[in-house]
């Protein structure tokens, strides 16, 4: 009942998608169909998992008064208003819930993305370092592409921009073949583990 | 408490800023929209009008333009709103909105009651006649359905079984006080039966139409003046095409004209001739197919020609002019050209040949709802030509058009120069390398020839080839192909293909697709049947069902009767039998006491008619009927009408577009069957190496665990990262402070991210028998919960349930920056001393090991996204590359049953270097069928 | 030793504050590196410019983007539309993303601003936004016809009433489709339009994605391409060079750098707007950026072998 | 003014998140819970309009299916999650979920090893082409972990490693690359289209 049930979901359901990418019949297609109308009917209810983890994190914070804690106060504070916003007004274009997502939102995730030059920066004088050979060629070879994607590589050679165009295509090519090759065998495995019961981890807990 | 009044401060604070800024009513949006004008649409059926009107200024700061509608002024019902960038606002002086075409009227998820439109302000203008969108209410919308054309999408399962039969009588009385009555049996359905209705505005009438902006507050603006206009169904417009083409020796006439635009309320295109004296004769009329295209060209023998017009004489011909009306169902008809044309005369020879080998089969592998249209020998063309500087390298790159019967293994090329070198092409890569020797000042021309598997086809013609002219143009620098074409591709280029096909319910021929000179093959999409559409149904308000005619189309009978319909309920059947019976009974009494012969004869005619249609029924029908339940009977029928609604003939035109073409025969099976009708398969045979592949890795897997099983030791080679994970937990033990694992952003349903979790227990287990705190933030809700167990049950397996801390397994959030930005914050406040990173990443991932290389924590990372393992690599201490991270867990895990699927997953990947060796063997000795076993996408 | 030890221990800040000179100042002052152009963009350029004057050929250009890669890609948008205005060739402009609308309005109207004669419907059309699941349909209904696959233009009006819808009619009248996206929309084109009609397909974007481009180049179902700001500075630079001097184009002289710097004397006012040199301007930037943190690597690698080494001796 | 007010947040946020550059600080700490909260808040509405209505409410209570009660309360299950003694009772949905791996065993196989199998089994006619199938077998054997990486049969596998650290490379100048052009591009907005410090 609490494992082995589950576990027995997993596999029928599985077979059944196996059978459903070799059988082409419509029979099989509905069968995706049914299980994707069911899936999203069940996905909305996992977000409360979520709510009700931060809330219980921070709101623990704020209760045991932890080391800044009062920015517990402030995660708390814009959740309830977004949120209460969002549902009081709607989530239309114009309305205050769309204005905190334009002022708020779009702002901080921008800015940090913008973060990474400065980050990539100082990464390239404190932690990108020559630790091996093999982190050697891989910084050389950065370098050589680097140069070649802008006029100055042009300039000291036409061998810089040929070069980075032979890296793209011939080792980097081979690298991706050979680990997606190596990455998609894992996948296949994994999901024949989980499709078995063989890899459970995905449940939790031991009982 | 203290806390609560902080919390309650802040949110109060929030609060208030919002409410203040956002509807502070900061813009004031107080003019309403002007000018509004409603104006028909010219050349349509009568069902659109179209509105234009003056945008407001960009300072109103306006986001969107909503349009309500109706058929009186004093209530008017949301229709749809135009979008508008608020900082741009809009560039043009009007803006237009075109009320046309079937458009959402109401289903069941409309909203539940009538309701005001929000923002109206009392005593202001459109106060009281606006209103949302149509209700679910059948009293609302119930009586507005009579104002416009309706269209009722049902599904078809809930048509054909879950009705209630409804008789109704009508009575109507005539002008000589004598009462009709009319009795009607319907199906009714209520309104969560139905996909959705949809509506169109009917012909003239007239409907008031009004605009109200919305601005960045959402503040709505005055109401626009109500404007109105009228529907009215105009002549249908010129045709702009139109070509007359007589080829004397076959004795026919050929005719091509362009579509309309409109075709909605086309009724069918008249060719006119006009004699000597200039005198109208009509010689031909096309019935459109709507709702899809119709053919757009007419073959017309001479013989038909001169049944209709006696006079006709093909010696004359060029006393005779052509014209093309094109008439509408209101019978409106519009001529394509001012002055009718002469005719072209021409004889076969100038014609071009049609299409060899045109077939139609049923498209394996699918799932039936696909058909193959195929014709022709193959085609290459060339994309491409670069060259090297001296001109003795030439790349050639082309293309190849095949169909199923002929599919091309070799393309062999040959350069018309000094040298006339001959390459094979082998794999065909689109990609082939010249040695030359040409004088670049002069055209060159490469010929191509083709082996092929040809499929129970006779092989090509040993002369078949394809050959194309290219030259080089010094100033571009460039190798420019086939222009000006020589007299084989012009032959090609100047002619396209049209599929026209017709199903087993219908009589005209339909439009099915154009192809161009290049394509050999066409699937055709035969989508299945899931809906019925019906017009203006009836309602009843106190039982909330909409009643539906119950009428449904089975088969093409004789030709005689295109769309042969049944009823749907057994009951209907045998009523509309009795009362024919009953006609025919009286029929007969009334042919006894005539005696004036024609009169005999006429009713004799009846008599036969309605004789014939009790009893000659298509076999299907009749064996239905026999059926006592109305289900069984309808699903039979049913059953029926798929199959011939979805069966089809097919033929092709090749054409010039100008009157110069020539037809395929329609399509006729070995079988002899001209129908075709598309079959579903029960086994895809492209996966058949899929299929096998993956039974030889699931018996790896299994034989592989049974050994683990039985206690045989399997070797797997060390791993650098894994290693160091003991001295990385044995540091952090040292310094006393904590470690940090994250796993990765993904959802549990990424391998990485069960990789990751699989190491997240090895490490926890470590930690605490260290008794040294461990810190696991996670992006996803599902992954934290596992998380959470799995930390748990490592304490408890460690034997320190005591240590154990809920907290230290928490969520922050799901948004990809912000969750960085909340473990940023961790590693710098908890001063973590080693970081792991195992799990799927994206861009942030520098972002965090960059912080941790600042803080001095030892990291190891592991993941399977190859552009963020550079990263990885420069600024970890270890890293687990790819494959790697699914070793390790299995690695740490010591279990039998994962530690076997490792082996069977490494001896896979044994197999695969060994066919990858074999099969490049193959290849470079030019034998490819091995590598043609395996799919190319 | 001690010099090992002050590389290894550089405040970040300082780094921080470089890197963001090292943008910032190209950006004010400009350099006027001269551009070294490529065969993909050439060919774009060539394509385009052999439709000009005629008014039975257009390109069509597809803004499948959003904000979020403007910076990338704007100046493409900028440059072609230049060049098409310029040289007096039709213009068509689609979207498959709503906030791409908004991109091609602003597009349209910054480059119209310096070509006042230049008017709508008759020089451009812009059929505005069309519903993603429109795509397929539109795609393969252009080869039938344009004006009734796509019906109506950003406006509302149907298109076979416009003036520059007179002499189109389908792909045979699309010189080439520019597609200009941070994904991979240019395979649909070439997978729906260029095997079905012939039509030349050409692609402009992110640098990220313009590595996975290179087989599509190479067997010609690309006709060109623009890879990030490096393809929209070549393309900025062939209008200046060609184009704004009234030039038909030629693949030698713009190989013949001495020519080219000639042509950048004498430049057109217009020429010299920033809106029209943005790629190139950002390209310097880039560029020293890339010496910069080349530098900062190779830096940070010396500091760091002359410490191992130091441990090494006093172990 | 709304809109001024949103520039002025969005301008402070910006600088509170560039704070970081300089060192940790409450300003941070302050934006980066505030960016916690508030996404969160946004998610929840939009999960709520977006995908609850449209496919659980709408077909369950108004188009009256009620075979979706089902499901409906499968995703109920999640919340005793919460409960220490039920919480087994949450793995019914996350293994329903979980039913999809099915078709990730032999679609994987397909997409991801058999096509990139044909496509390395070209003809060895040039030398990148060659060079291309020697990298790769070296890669896959490096992933081979029933052998230790001794002898030839380890300097083969090391050039596995050579292979895959220039195309990590490759990959790395280029996100390189896009990174700086994305800064470039956000302060040719800033100091052209808001401060018009370049024209």
């Amino acid at each position: 009942m609490k494992r082995q049930i589950p576990l027995m979901i997993v596999l029928i359901l599985g077979l059944l998608f196996v059978a459903h990418v070799f059988i082409p019949s419509r029979l099989s297609t509905d069968y995706l169909d049914w299980f994707m109308k069911w899936t999203k009917v069940i996905g909305p209810f996992a977000i409360v998992l979520g709510v009700f983890s931060l809330v219980y994190v921070h709101y623990n914070k704020i209760k045991r008064k932890a080391p800044t804690w009062g920015y517990s106060i402030v995660t708390l504070t814009a959740l309830v208003v977004t949120t209460a916003v969002g549902f009081i007004w709607g989530i239309q274009e114009g309305t205050p819930y769309m204005w905190i997502f334009k002022n708020f939102n779009v702002p901080l995730g921008a800015t940090m993305f913008s973060l990474l030059a400065f980050y990539i920066a100082s990464a390239a004088y404190k932690a990108f370092r020559a630790r091996s050979i093999e982190a050697t060629v891989l910084l050389v070879a950065a370098i050589i592409v680097m140069l070649g994607r802008v006029s100055i590589g042009q300039a000291i050679t036409h061998w810089i921009p040929d070069i980075t165009e032979w890296i793209l295509n011939v080792p980097n090519l081979a690298a991706k073949r050979g680990i997606a090759l190596g990455v998609g065998l894992g996948m296949t495995a994994t999901s024949l583990k989980i499709m078995l019961g063989i890899e459970r981890s995905y449940l939790g807990g031991k009982d | 408490m203290k806390v609560c009044s902080k919390f309650g401060l802040l949110l109060l604070m929030f609060t208030l800023l919002l409410v203040s800024s956002a509807f502070g009513k900061i813009v004031p949006n107080n003019e309403a929209v002007e000018g509004l004008k409603v104006e028909n649409v010219p050349h349509d059926d009568g069902g659109g009008l179209m509105l234009s009107w003056k945008p407001l200024p960009k300072e109103k700061r306006i986001i969107e333009y909503r349009i309500y509608r109706g058929y009186t002024p004093d209530s008017l019902f949301y229709i749809g709103k135009i979008p508008v960038d608020a900082k741009m606002g809009v560039a043009a002086d009007t803006m237009k909105y075109v009320d046309q075409g079937w458009t959402f009227f109401v289903d069941a998820t409309s909203r539940a009651k009538l309701k005001h439109e929000k923002g109206q302000k009392k005593g202001t203008k459109g106060a009281e006649v606006l209103f949302r969108t149509v209700p679910r209410d059948m009293k609302v919308y119930g009586p507005m359905m009579d104002h416009y054309r309706i269209l009722v999408v049902i599904p078809d399962k809930e048509y054909m079984y879950h009705t209630k039969m409804k008789e109704f009588t009508d009575i109507d009385s005539n002008e000589d006080g004598t009462v009709d009555t009319t009795s009607t049996i319907l199906a009714g359905m209520k309104l969560e039966q139905l996909k959705y209705i949809l509506t169109k505005l009917t012909v003239g009438k007239e409907y008031y139409y009004a605009i109200q902006a919305l601005n960045m507050n959402r503040s709505a603006s005055p109401l626009s003046e109500i404007a109105s206009g009228q529907t009215t169904d105009d002549p249908p417009e010129k045709l702009k095409e139109f070509y007359a083409v007589a080829v004397t020796d076959k004795k026919q006439m050929q005719f091509e004209w362009s579509l309309p635009v409109f075709t909605d309320d086309q009724k069918q295109f008249n060719i006119y001739l006009y004699d000597e004296f200039d005198d109208q004769h009509l010689i031909f009329t096309r019935p459109d197919a709507y709702p899809y295209t119709p053919q757009t060209n007419a073959i017309v023998p001479y013989d038909s020609i001169a049944a209709r017009f006696d006079a006709f004489n093909p010696a004359n011909m060029k006393w005779y002019k052509f014209n093309i009306g094109e008439q509408d169902r209101q019978d409106q008809e519009t001529l394509a050209k001012d002055e009718p044309i002469p005719a072209e005369s021409i004889t076969s020879a100038i014609l071009p040949k049609p299409p060899v080998h045109f077939t139609v089969k049923d498209q394996p592998n699918d799932k039936g709802d696909q058909l193959q249209v195929y014709f022709g020998y193959p085609y290459y063309g060339l994309s491409k030509l670069t060259y090297n500087d001296a001109f003795t390298k030439l790349t050639v790159n082309y293309f190849i058009s095949e169909n199923s019967m002929y599919e091309v293994t070799r393309l062999i090329l040959t350069i018309n120069d000094t040298t006339k070198t001959e390459k094979t092409e082998y794999v065909l890569d689109n990609k082939l390398e010249f040695k030359v020797n040409w004088d670049h000042t002069q055209p060159m021309e490469i010929k191509g020839t083709f082996v092929c598997k040809h499929k129970g086809q006779e092989p090509l013609p040993d002369d078949f080839a394809i050959t194309h002219t290219f030259r080089f143009d010094p100033e571009m620098q460039v190798v420019i192909i086939d222009y000006p074409p020589n007299e084989q591709m012009k032959e090609q280029i100047d002619y396209y293909y049209q599929v026209y096909r017709i199903n087993h319910t219908s009589e005209v021929y339909r439009y099915a697709k154009e192809l161009s000179f290049r394509e050999r093959e066409y699937v055709d999409k035969i989508a299945y049947e899931t809906v019925q559409f019906r017009g203006t149904p009836r309602f009843s308000l106190d039982k909330k069902l909409l009643y539906f005619s119950t009428y449904l189309s089975v088969v093409n009978y004789k030709d005689q009767y295109p769309f042969y319909t049944q009823a749907i309920y057994l009951d209907q059947l045998k009523q509309q039998d009795e009362e024919i019976r009953a006609e025919i009974a009286e029929l007969q009494k009334e042919l006894e006491t005539v005696t004036d012969k024609e009169e005999i004869e006429k009713i004799g005619n009846r008599i036969a008619l309605y004789t014939d249609y009790i009893e000659d029924k298509p076999e299907i029908v009749k064996e239905a009927n026999q059926l006592k339940s109305d289900k069984e009977r309808m699903k039979m029928l049913y059953k029926a009408h798929c199959t011939n609604i979805r069966s089809f003939e097919y033929y092709i035109r090749k054409t010039d577009g100008q009157g110069h073409f020539i037809d395929t025969p329609v399509y006729t099976a070995p079988n002899g069957e001209q129908y075709i009708f598309p079959k579903q398969n029960w086994f895809n045979n492209d996966e058949i190496i899929t299929l096998v592949a993956v039974l030889l890795f699931a018996a790896l897997v299994f034989f592989m665990i049974k050994a683990a099983r039985k206690g045989k030791r399997l070797y797997i080679r060390p791993i650098a990262g894994i290693q160091e994970i003991d001295n990385a937990i044995g540091r952090a033990t040292e310094m006393g402070r904590p470690i940090l694992f994250v796993p990765g952003l993904s959802s549990i349903s990424d391998v990485a991210t069960l990789a990751g979790l699989a190491i997240l227990s090895k490490v926890a287990k470590k930690a605490a028998e260290y008794d040294t705190r461990i810190l696991v933030p996670c992006r996803d809700f599902i992954v934290l919960p596992i998380a959470q167990e799995i930390v748990k049950e490592a304490h408890y397996e460690a034997g320190r349930p005591d240590t154990y801390d809920k907290n230290s397994v928490f969520f922050i959030t799901q948004a990809q920056f912000a969750f960085v930005a909340g473990v940023n914050g961790i590693m710098i406040r908890e001063k973590t001393a080693t970081n792991f990173y195992m799990g799927m990443f994206w861009a942030e991932s520098l972002l965090m090991t960059e912080t941790g290389s600042a803080t001095g924590a030892i990291q190891i990372a592991g993941t399977d996204a190859v552009n963020q393992l550079p990263f990885f690599i420069t600024t970890c201490d270890y890293t687990l590359i790819g494959e790697e991270l699914y070793a390790a867990s299995a690695y740490l895990s010591k279990q039998p049953l994962i530690l076997g699927t490792l082996k069977a997953q490494d001896y896979m990947k044994l197999l695969i270097v060994i066919t990858v060796v074999l099969g490049t063997i193959l290849s470079t000795v030019h034998l490819t069928f091995f590598m043609n076993w395996f799919p190319d996408k | 030793m001690k010099f090992a030890d002050r590389i290894q221990k550089v405040d970040r800040r300082i780094i921080y504050v470089i890197l963001l000179l090292a943008v910032v100042l190209p950006l004010v002052f400009r350099l006027g590196f001269k551009t070294y152009t490529t065969t993909p963009v050439e060919d774009l350029y060539r394509h385009i410019d052999a439709a000009a004057g005629k008014d039975d050929l257009a390109i069509l250009m597809d803004f499948t983007h959003d904000p979020g890669v403007l910076p990338e890609l704007y100046p493409m948008d900028l440059a072609i539309l230049r060049h098409c205005f310029e040289r007096n060739i039709k213009v068509f402009t689609i979207s498959f993303l709503p906030q791409g609308a908004a991109i091609i309005q602003m597009a349209l109207s910054e480059v119209k601003e310096d070509y006042p004669n230049i008017e709508a419907n008759v020089d451009y059309c812009n059929f505005g936004f069309k519903p993603w699941s429109t795509k397929l349909p539109i795609m393969l209904g252009m080869g039938d016809d344009i004006a009734e696959a796509v019906e109506t233009n950003s406006e509302g009006l149907k298109l076979e009433n416009l003036p520059i819808m007179q002499n189109m009619k389908n792909y045979d009248n699309i010189q080439v489709v520019v597609e200009i996206s941070g994904s991979s929309m240019g395979q649909f084109w070439v997978i729906y339009a260029r095997a079905k009609f012939g039509v030349d397909v050409a692609v402009g974007l992110t640098a990220v994605m313009a590595a996975d481009v290179y087989p599509y180049l190479q067997s010609g179902q690309f006709v060109g391409s623009l890879g990030g700001l490096k393809g929209a500075a070549e393309y900025e630079q062939l209008v200046d060079i060609f184009a704004m001097n009234g030039l038909e184009f030629s693949k030698k002289k713009a190989r013949n750098m001495a020519w080219v710097e000639a042509q950048y004397e004498e430049l057109p006012e217009l020429a010299q707007l920033y809106k029209y040199n943005k790629a190139r301007i950002g390209m310097d930037a880039q560029a020293i950026v890339h010496v910069l943190i080349i530098f900062f690597i190779i830096l940070g690698n010396i500091g760091y072998f002359l410490d191992r080494r130091a441990q090494k001796k006093s172990m | 003014m709304t809109e001024t007010i949103g520039i002025w947040i969005a301008a402070f946020l910006t600088l509170c998140m560039f704070s970081f550059l300089y060192k940790d600080n409450p300003f941070y700490k302050f934006a980066e819970h505030l960016f916690v909260g508030v996404s969160m808040g946004y998610y929840i509405p939009y999960t709520y309009y977006n995908a609850f209505i449209p496919y659980a409410y709408n077909p369950l209570f108004l188009k009256k299916e009620y075979i979706l009660i089902i499901p409906f309360i499968i995703g109920f299950l999640y919340w005793f999650r919460f409960s220490s003694k039920y919480s087994w009772v949450s793995r019914y949905p996350i293994a329903f979920g979980m039913g999809m791996v099915g078709m990730g065993v032999p679609m994987s196989m397909h997409a991801t090893v058999l096509v990139q199998m044909r496509s390395m089994m070209l003809p060895l006619d040039n030398i990148n082409i060659i060079l291309i199938f020697i990298g790769t077998i070296s890669i896959l054997l490096y992933f081979f972990f029933s052998k230790a990486h001794e002898g030839v049969y380890g300097k083969f596998t090391s050039i596995g490693i050579w292979f895959m650290m220039v195309g990590f490379g490759a990959s790395f100048g280029y996100t390189v690359m896009a990174r700086i052009s994305l800064l470039i591009g956000r302060i040719q907005f800033l100091l052209g289209d808001w401060l018009g410090l370049i024209k």
